[in-house]
């Protein structure tokens, strides 16, 4: 287990040395200078080279990549070209947004499908069987943006019962942010709880058809508690693997819902920062994401350990 | 039994792709032409789904619509399958030598990056527009496909009439094409109509960004991120290109759904 | 105890029928289980037989309606509602199944798995209870806790935890559907011993399921043989054995025990397969930090040789390195050490690369031709996309001039013809044709390239005793009429008892006896081979 | 020649000091939340030319010399009072006394002359420093008086000091200007949750007129829709530059809300690259302006908000000159001029779009429009870096639509290397003249020859004055009609019951 876990960390740290590599180098080349955004259209030429030295965009790609990478060890991401403060007090700030919406609305998703999927496996070719798969495919098939707009147009602006966006901040209590949260969390969680609905059912159609299924009928089990105590614990297997991608999507993927509900979340950061050309922050924000996803699945490799033996070595 | 969707899954596609196909040769309304003074009318006889913003007719943008949602994902499948699946081919061919695992490490290196953000950066560097989407939905195909061919295609490497090539003096290029690739085909058409559908949504989603198709190309997720400000004045400026994309996402589903129940003995036989 | 009313019915299936979609599955079964004795059911694949236990326990696949009634202790358990039948279920009735690496839950400690039968019918104290069905079915607690997982179990050890879930609150019947086939045959022996040890103890009535007629020859007081879903005959062991059963029974009888007539055996003459100091091994076990696995050595220094024309056997249990000795001998594997000869030319030899497939074949074309291979699968061996006709043809890829497409037709039509299928065949695919037809077909394949050497991976392991009777004469009569050299490799002594001049026994990568097949079988050497052979199970009337 | 101005606030005090009794009477709130489409990068008006920094911080948290009134004009500031030499060349300020920083420094000159030469200096990043430029030296003369010295003679220093990238800072605090800005204004900076808003609290020790909100708070949602919900769902009090006009109808029926709509500086014009190629000729920049219908753009894109121009200048300056019928739609002319200049089978461009909607949308149907004489258009959707790369730096485009919002800029066409290229040295040569005039009368008609001679030379089609389309709750009084620089200047906001 521990030379396991040694060679999953020697994996994962080659993979975001690369990423690192591929990430500087890709952002790099994309045209256009901070400096002459920041400086708009009167700025004379000698004013914008003033700006890129002060920013320090004068100096060779390859030694603001060391300075880059090896501050990011040290938990410094740099000074944001624009908004001219450290970026891993920007970065917290947008986590404190991004991460409990994308917890809010995985939570949401599995409250929502962990029933739905198991109601429609135990009713198989059932009317609710048939009722909740469809549900999923029109769930799947329903872009989450224009969901988020029918709610808001719904729920803020005719029912006027939620705010229709904007994060008040943790400061303005808990309930109250929770509430800025609601909307974009059910937006979010919708196509996420159908799929996850549908790949639970049929992770419990499968283990359903397997031989010690038989085994626990013969012992005279009931359909239910063979669904409960030995069909959805070998179902969970496929489950985390969605539940682990679904919340790395949750994380960086929630870009359009932010821009709905305007919450300041790090997939805005990103959106905001390409298009101002504040190249380091996008750099940061994407490695913490590739972060983010390689260490959701290790942690997803860990749960398996966790549910089935047989991965434990 | 889940062959029943076949019909309503194969309907719904059937009449995204005749309304695209026809859009190339004929629409009710030539939407090159804005007539400001019609703009935003309700659903009439005259124009069956209303008028837009500037006055064109909606189901003729639907139409063309139609066409730039099939072509964006079409080809970005095709990327992904194109890459993907010699890719993955590969893999299997080399299980366990440094080209698979070569692979198998840039698969795992895609898979890390948070796709829509990467899909933003692409087309930040070579700006927006439809091939840009392309290249940035079809990139993340890539490994999708790889990785489900390379698994599938190793269970084949084991088993019999694989060795039976083998021992019939079969290279592993030639026994790739010859007995892996089509025994791999029926998962790879409903993982292409899976990945279909899934990058209609991403077009939708990145042309409602901004970062799709460019106008005057008419694309849903433009036509609906344009009808935004308009929901509470003209309903069904956002009403109908939504529809559209549920529609054809929800059809290439149940498509796909059907596909793999008939394909599938296993579920033949069970049901 | 139950002792006194042994023999009365306990179990009796009337008129009983199970439809499936409109097809019929079971017809008009009627037989009668007696309390503490044993009922061998025997039939061949599709024959129904595994259907006929789960009508009775009332576990039949959805959709199936099922006719007629079953009669236990008093009661007809095709009229009881599931509530009725959970208490029967694993209380009254246990049941066993074949595949003992599927049938435990691989998430739950066979201990829990245990306990949770015992739960279920109310007993108290279910975990030392467990521990002690364990026990009794041969799994020591210090040796195998009750805290282990399946996975951590040999596939004879897991069937042990699966009887001792199916008799841990002793009921009256345990019916085991082809218990031992997954198994090897000395595994097969202990677990036939252990339910038989259970039935004297319990004095409970067993159903024993099985296709292969030796292994209830022993066992069964009486038997059912079923075909095509319906019983041909019904009674006493001994009375359907001897003489009263029917036609197909009588088939059975002698396919089971069939063996080539002596005048096909020819002389062996010229060397032609050498193998010598054979090394070949895969990583195994846990990986280190930077990735390399210790070798598992599959293939521990064999040497041995086949002789033209002569039909050589090598057996040994699963594990024992036989299936990485075929790939090996057929240069699908790299091997680290020793060398392989045809007929002095080096075929394969220890290469460098550690890789698992390499790029190039690394067996000539020309040698390719000589040594061709039938696998045990009949179903699994062929492309399902390819037509009869291609499939027989693609090892003609191997030679030199590859015929026309007319001529490339004939010979394949010739050759089926050879294996006894019609030429048509060639337009149609491989799953429009029954197992026994796929093996000729693989026959025809590997024959095509008039190879002097066909290697036979369990060839016949899959089939049905009377289909399996027709392939060995068929092979028989091909090692006759192209003095083909056969190189036998099987788990199932049996087979190669009658067909093979010489036995190689292998164990743990390594012959540990080699000789005439007769003297081996009449005086075996090694304990091992002693071992194995006592373990085959005989009909009556065999040795 | 001298000329005095004088502050006269002393009237407008008394009045509103009444109001604010009466109001705080019916307890009348005294926070308020102000959407913004944009958030600003950082705090410094100095640092940088987004708009938004000024939208927040000018007149609010940091005053100049000299400031804008609602209605363009120039007013003294942290200056009581300045005089022009007769030549002039030099400026002499009399500062306000007893004005303090936030952070409790005093204001004084020196604080000028650190203000000034800091935008100066050599490794400045003043986004305007070409305004001040002409700047030869400041003096200071006593604490409170000091003397601007020019190199040439100058007419506009009081109106380029009354820009937000001239305000007077506190030598103390540069350092951290951006994220903490302390400044003299009657707010204070409070806090920036970045991503959603910026707090801006009254500072009690101001030197004037004290605010009459305790309170004030920017947020920023860039999204129409969100903005529309936010106003709708009572979330904001006042959106000054609502990002979608065609929600405006919405809320002119809604009693809860007042629209108001008012000018801005933003001369939205369909530039082209007059540099090489078929824009070169007059001929083809002229058939463009005509087979473009500027109402047709204003109503389908800006929802009927917007004056048509003619040329690069603002309608409601008193020096406009109205040369819209000199180029208006005729698009048999237009497809005249083009055969005439050799484009008879028509003409490919390349038309690159910034992010504003009036560009996006405006430009969508202006390519509509030249579709009708037979001008293709490719269009390309471009991020502001890429719009200022591409176009702006670059020069590689065609077409481009973009709104001017700099007040007073026709000067611009008097830089060849601008972005459009217009190269006319009888342009410049006016410009000059302009530049150092001190006569109003001959200053207005230089610049009625200005616009006449670039509407005359169509160096650009001039499409509309961009309108200032604000919504507030009804109850809401004080806010900028106008916009003739951009700002939201909260001083005399306040809430009427």
């Amino acid at each position: 287990m521990i030379a396991y876990l040694a060679r999953r960390a020697l994996v994962l740290a080659a993979t975001l040395v690369v990423a690192s590599l591929v990430v500087f180098t890709t952002i790099e080349i994309v045209p256009g200078d901070p400096a002459a955004y920041m400086l708009g259209l009167n700025a004379s030429p000698e004013t914008v080279m003033a700006l890129r030295r002060e920013l320090g965009l004068e100096r060779s790609g390859f030694a603001r990549y060391l300075d880059w990478s090896t501050g990011m060890l040290r938990g410094d991401f740099g000074v944001s070209y624009t908004y001219r403060t450290p970026i891993a007090g920007m970065i917290a700030d947008r986590v404190t947004v991004s991460l409990p919406l994308a917890l809010f609305a995985l939570t949401l998703a599995i409250a929502v499908a962990l029933p739905a999927g198991l109601l429609a496996a135990s009713r198989r070719g059932g009317a609710l069987d048939t009722a909740v798969m469809g549900f999923t495919q029109i769930g799947i098939a329903v872009p989450n943006f224009w969901f988020a707009m029918l709610l808001v147009l719904l729920f803020a602006i005719e029912l006027r019962w939620l705010p229709s966006g904007g994060f008040p901040g943790w400061q303005a209590g808990v309930g109250t942010a929770l509430r800025a949260l609601i909307l974009p969390s059910i937006a979010l969680a919708l196509p996420q709880a159908a799929i996850l609905a549908r790949v639970l059912r049929s992770a419990l159609l499968d283990t359903l058809g397997e031989d010690y299924i038989r085994t626990a009928r013969a012992k005279g089990l009931s359909p239910r508690a063979t669904l409960w105590r030995h069909a959805l614990r070998n179902a969970m297997i496929p489950v985390l693997t969605i539940i682990g991608l679904q919340f790395s999507f949750l994380l960086a993927g929630a870009i359009i819902i932010e821009n709905v509900f305007f919450l300041p979340g790090l997939g805005r950061l990103v959106f905001q920062s390409i298009a101002s050309r504040d190249l380091v922050v996008v750099e940061s924000v994407v490695m913490l994401l590739v972060f983010a996803v390689v260490m959701v699945t290790f942690l997803v490799d860990l749960a398996y350990a966790w549910v089935d033996p047989r991965l434990r070595r | 039994m889940r062959l029943r969707s076949l019909i309503p899954g194969a309907l719904l596609v059937l009449l995204v792709v005749v309304a695209a196909t026809v859009s190339i040769v004929w629409t009710p309304y030539d939407i090159t032409r804005l007539v400001i003074a019609d703009r935003l009318q309700p659903p009439s006889a005259t124009h069956w789904l209303g008028t837009d913003q500037y006055g064109r007719d909606i189901v003729s943008m639907l139409m063309i619509g139609a066409r730039t949602s099939l072509v964006v994902a079409l080809v970005a499948v095709g990327i992904g399958a194109g890459l993907g699946v010699p890719l993955g081919l590969l893999a299997a061919a080399r299980r366990g030598t440094l080209v698979d695992e070569a692979i198998m490490r840039m698969n795992d290196l895609v898979f890390a990056f948070p796709a829509l953000v990467i899909a933003i950066m692409i087309t930040a560097v070579y700006g927006a527009g439809a091939v840009n989407a392309i290249i940035a939905i079809g990139i993340f195909n890539v490994p999708v496909f790889a990785r489900l061919v390379r698994g599938a295609a190793l269970s084949l490497w084991t088993r019999e009439f694989v060795l039976a090539a083998r021992v019939a003096g079969k290279g592993t290029a030639r026994i790739s094409f010859e007995h892996v690739l089509p025994n791999l085909a029926s998962l790879l058409v409903v993982q292409a109509t899976i990945q279909f559908s899934l990058g209609i949504l991403a077009e939708a989603g990145l042309a409602y960004v901004g970062l799709g198709a460019s106008p005057p190309t008419p694309s849903w997720g433009r036509m609906l991120a344009e009808s935004q400000t308009l929901v509470s004045i003209a309903p069904h400026v956002a009403l109908f290109p939504g529809l559209a994309i549920v529609g054809a996402v929800l059809g290439l589903n149940l498509l796909g759904d059907a596909l793999r129940d008939w394909l599938d003995p296993r579920l033949r036989h069970a049901r | 105890m139950r002792a006194e009313d042994a023999g009365r019915a306990l179990l009796s299936l009337e008129a009983v029928g199970v439809r499936i979609g409109g097809a019929d599955i079971l017809t008009d079964i009627a037989f009668t289980v007696r309390a503490g004795k044993t009922l061998g059911i025997v039939g061949e694949s599709g024959s129904g037989k595994s259907m006929c236990a789960l009508a009775a326990m009332r576990l039949l696949p959805r959709g199936a309606a099922l006719s007629g009634s079953i009669g236990f202790d008093g009661q007809d358990l095709a009229r009881l509602d599931e509530r009725a039948l959970q208490a029967i279920r694993g209380g009254e009735i246990g049941m066993v199944f074949q595949e003992p690496m599927t049938a435990l839950n691989p998430l739950k400690t066979i201990g829990d798995q245990v306990a949770e039968s015992l739960r279920q019918h109310g007993t108290a104290d279910v975990h030392r209870r467990a521990a002690a069905t364990l026990e009794r079915v041969g799994l020591a607690n210090d040796t195998v806790p009750p805290g282990r997982y399946p996975h951590e179990l040999s596939g004879g050890q897991r069937q042990r935890v699966v009887i001792a879930i199916a008799i841990a609150c002793r009921p009256k019947l345990l019916i085991a559907d082809e218990p031992t086939t997954a198994l090897d045959v000395t595994t097969q022996a202990a677990i036939l011993e252990l339910l038989r040890t259970l039935q004297r103890e319990d004095g409970l009535a067993l159903v024993l399921i099985t296709h292969d007629l030796a292994v209830v020859a022993d066992m069964a007081d009486d038997l059912v043989v079923m075909k095509d879903g319906r019983v041909v005959d019904a009674g006493s062991f001994d009375a359907v054995f001897a003489a009263t059963g029917s036609a197909y029974t009588r088939s059975l009888i002698t396919a089971s025990s069939w063996a080539p007539d002596p005048s096909t055996r020819r002389k062996a003459g010229g060397e032609l397969l050498v193998v010598e100091g054979l090394v070949v091994g895969y990583p195994a076990g846990p990986r280190t930090l930077f990735g390399a696995r210790e070798r598992f050595r599959a293939v521990d220094g064999l040497s041995f040789r086949v002789e033209a024309g002569e039909s050589v056997g090598l057996v040994g249990e699963s594990g024992c390195g036989k299936s990485t000795l075929t790939r090996a001998l057929l240069g699908l594997t790299d091997i680290d050490e020793g060398t392989v000869r045809f007929r002095g030319e080096t075929m394969t030899a220890a290469t460098t690369s550690t890789s698992g497939a390499s790029r190039r074949d690394p067996v000539s074309r020309s040698l390719r031709r000589e040594i061709q291979v039938v696998f045990q699968d009949p179903y699994g061996s062929f492309d399902p996309r390819h037509r009869v006709e291609r499939l027989v043809a693609e090892p003609l890829h191997l030679l030199e001039r590859r015929p026309s497409a007319a001529r490339r037709r004939e010979r394949v039509g010739a050759m089926l013809e050879r294996v006894g299928i019609a030429p048509g065949a060639m337009r149609r695919y491989i799953h429009e044709f029954s197992g026994g037809q796929r093996q000729r077909i693989a026959i025809a394949r590997a024959l095509i390239v008039e190879p002097s050497l066909v290697v036979l991976d369990e060839a016949v392991s899959a089939l049905d005793v009377s289909v399996r009777a027709q392939v060995l004469a068929l092979l028989a009569e091909l090692a006759r009429d192209e003095g083909l050299a056969y190189l036998f490799i099987s788990h199932d002594l049996s087979v190669v008892q009658n067909v093979t001049d010489r036995l190689l026994v292998m164990r743990a990568g390594k012959i540990v006896e080699r000789g005439d097949t007769a003297d081996v079988f009449a005086a075996p050497a090694h304990t091992y081979t002693r071992a194995l052979i006592a373990a085959v199970p005989t009909l009556p009337g065999q040795s | 020649m001298t000329v005095t101005v004088k502050a006269a606030h002393a009237a407008a005090s008394a009045a509103l000091l009444t109001l604010m009794l009466s109001a705080g009477a019916h307890a009348a709130r005294t926070d308020v939340t102000i959407g913004m489409v944009l958030e600003p990068p950082n705090l410094d008006p100095t640092g940088g030319a987004a708009a938004a920094i000024d939208e927040i911080v000018y007149a609010n948290v940091f005053e100049g010399l000299t400031r804008f009134g609602p209605d363009g004009a120039v007013e003294p500031a942290l200056a009581a009072s300045w005089e022009v030499s007769e030549d002039g060349r030099r400026y002499v300020f009399t500062l306000q006394e007893n004005v303090d920083f936030h952070d409790g420094s005093e204001f004084d000159a020196e604080d000028v002359k650190f203000s000034i030469e800091r935008a100066l200096a050599e490794d400045s990043t003043n986004a305007q420093k070409p305004l001040l430029e002409n700047i030869a030296d400041v003096e200071v003369i006593d604490t409170f008086t000091v003397a601007l010295n020019l190199a040439e003679p100058s007419g506009d220093l009081p109106f380029n000091l009354a820009w937000g990238d001239a305000v007077m800072l506190d030598a103390a605090s540069v350092d951290t200007l951006a994220t903490a800005p302390v400044g003299t204004g009657p707010f204070r900076f409070d806090r920036w949750v970045q991503g959603d808003r910026v707090e801006l609290v009254k500072f009690d020790g101001y030197w004037g007129e004290p605010a009459q909100l305790d309170k004030a708070v920017f947020k920023f949602i860039s999204e129409p829709t969100a903005a529309f919900a936010a106003m709708m769902a009572g979330d904001l009090d006042a959106f000054p530059n609502f990002p979608a006009p065609e929600n405006l109808v919405q809320f002119e029926s809604d009693a809860r809300f007042a629209v108001v709509v008012g000018s801005t500086e933003g001369e939205t014009i369909l530039a082209m690259n007059g540099r090489e190629g078929p824009l070169a000729d007059v001929r083809v920049r002229r058939a463009i302006a005509r087979a473009i219908d500027r109402q047709e753009i204003i109503d389908g894109a800006m929802y009927g908000y917007g004056t048509p121009i003619g040329t690069h200048f603002a309608p409601h300056n008193p020096a406009y000159v109205d040369l819209v019928e000199q180029s208006a739609t005729d698009r048999d002319a237009a497809k005249a001029l083009l055969k005439e200049a050799g484009h008879a089978d028509g003409l490919v461009l390349s038309l690159k779009l910034p992010p504003p909607a009036y560009a996006r949308r405006g430009g969508e149907i202006i390519a509509a429009q030249l579709r009708e004489v037979g001008i293709d258009t490719d269009i390309e959707n471009l991020e502001w870096a890429q719009w200022l790369e591409q176009v702006f730096k670059g020069h590689d485009f065609d077409l481009t639509i973009v709104s001017h919002t700099e007040p007073m800029d026709i000067n611009i066409y008097a830089r060849p290397d601008y972005y459009f290229g217009y190269d006319d040295a009888d342009f410049q040569a006016l410009m000059a003249d302009f530049a150092v005039e001190t006569d109003d009368a001959t200053r207005t008609e230089l610049l009625g020859e200005a616009q006449r001679r670039i509407a005359d030379e169509q160096v650009n089609a001039y499409l509309f004055q961009l309108a200032k389309t604000g919504v507030a709750a009804a109850a809401l009084k004080g806010l900028w009609e106008n916009s003739p620089t951009q700002a939201n200047d909260l001083t005399r906001v306040h809430w009427e019951d």
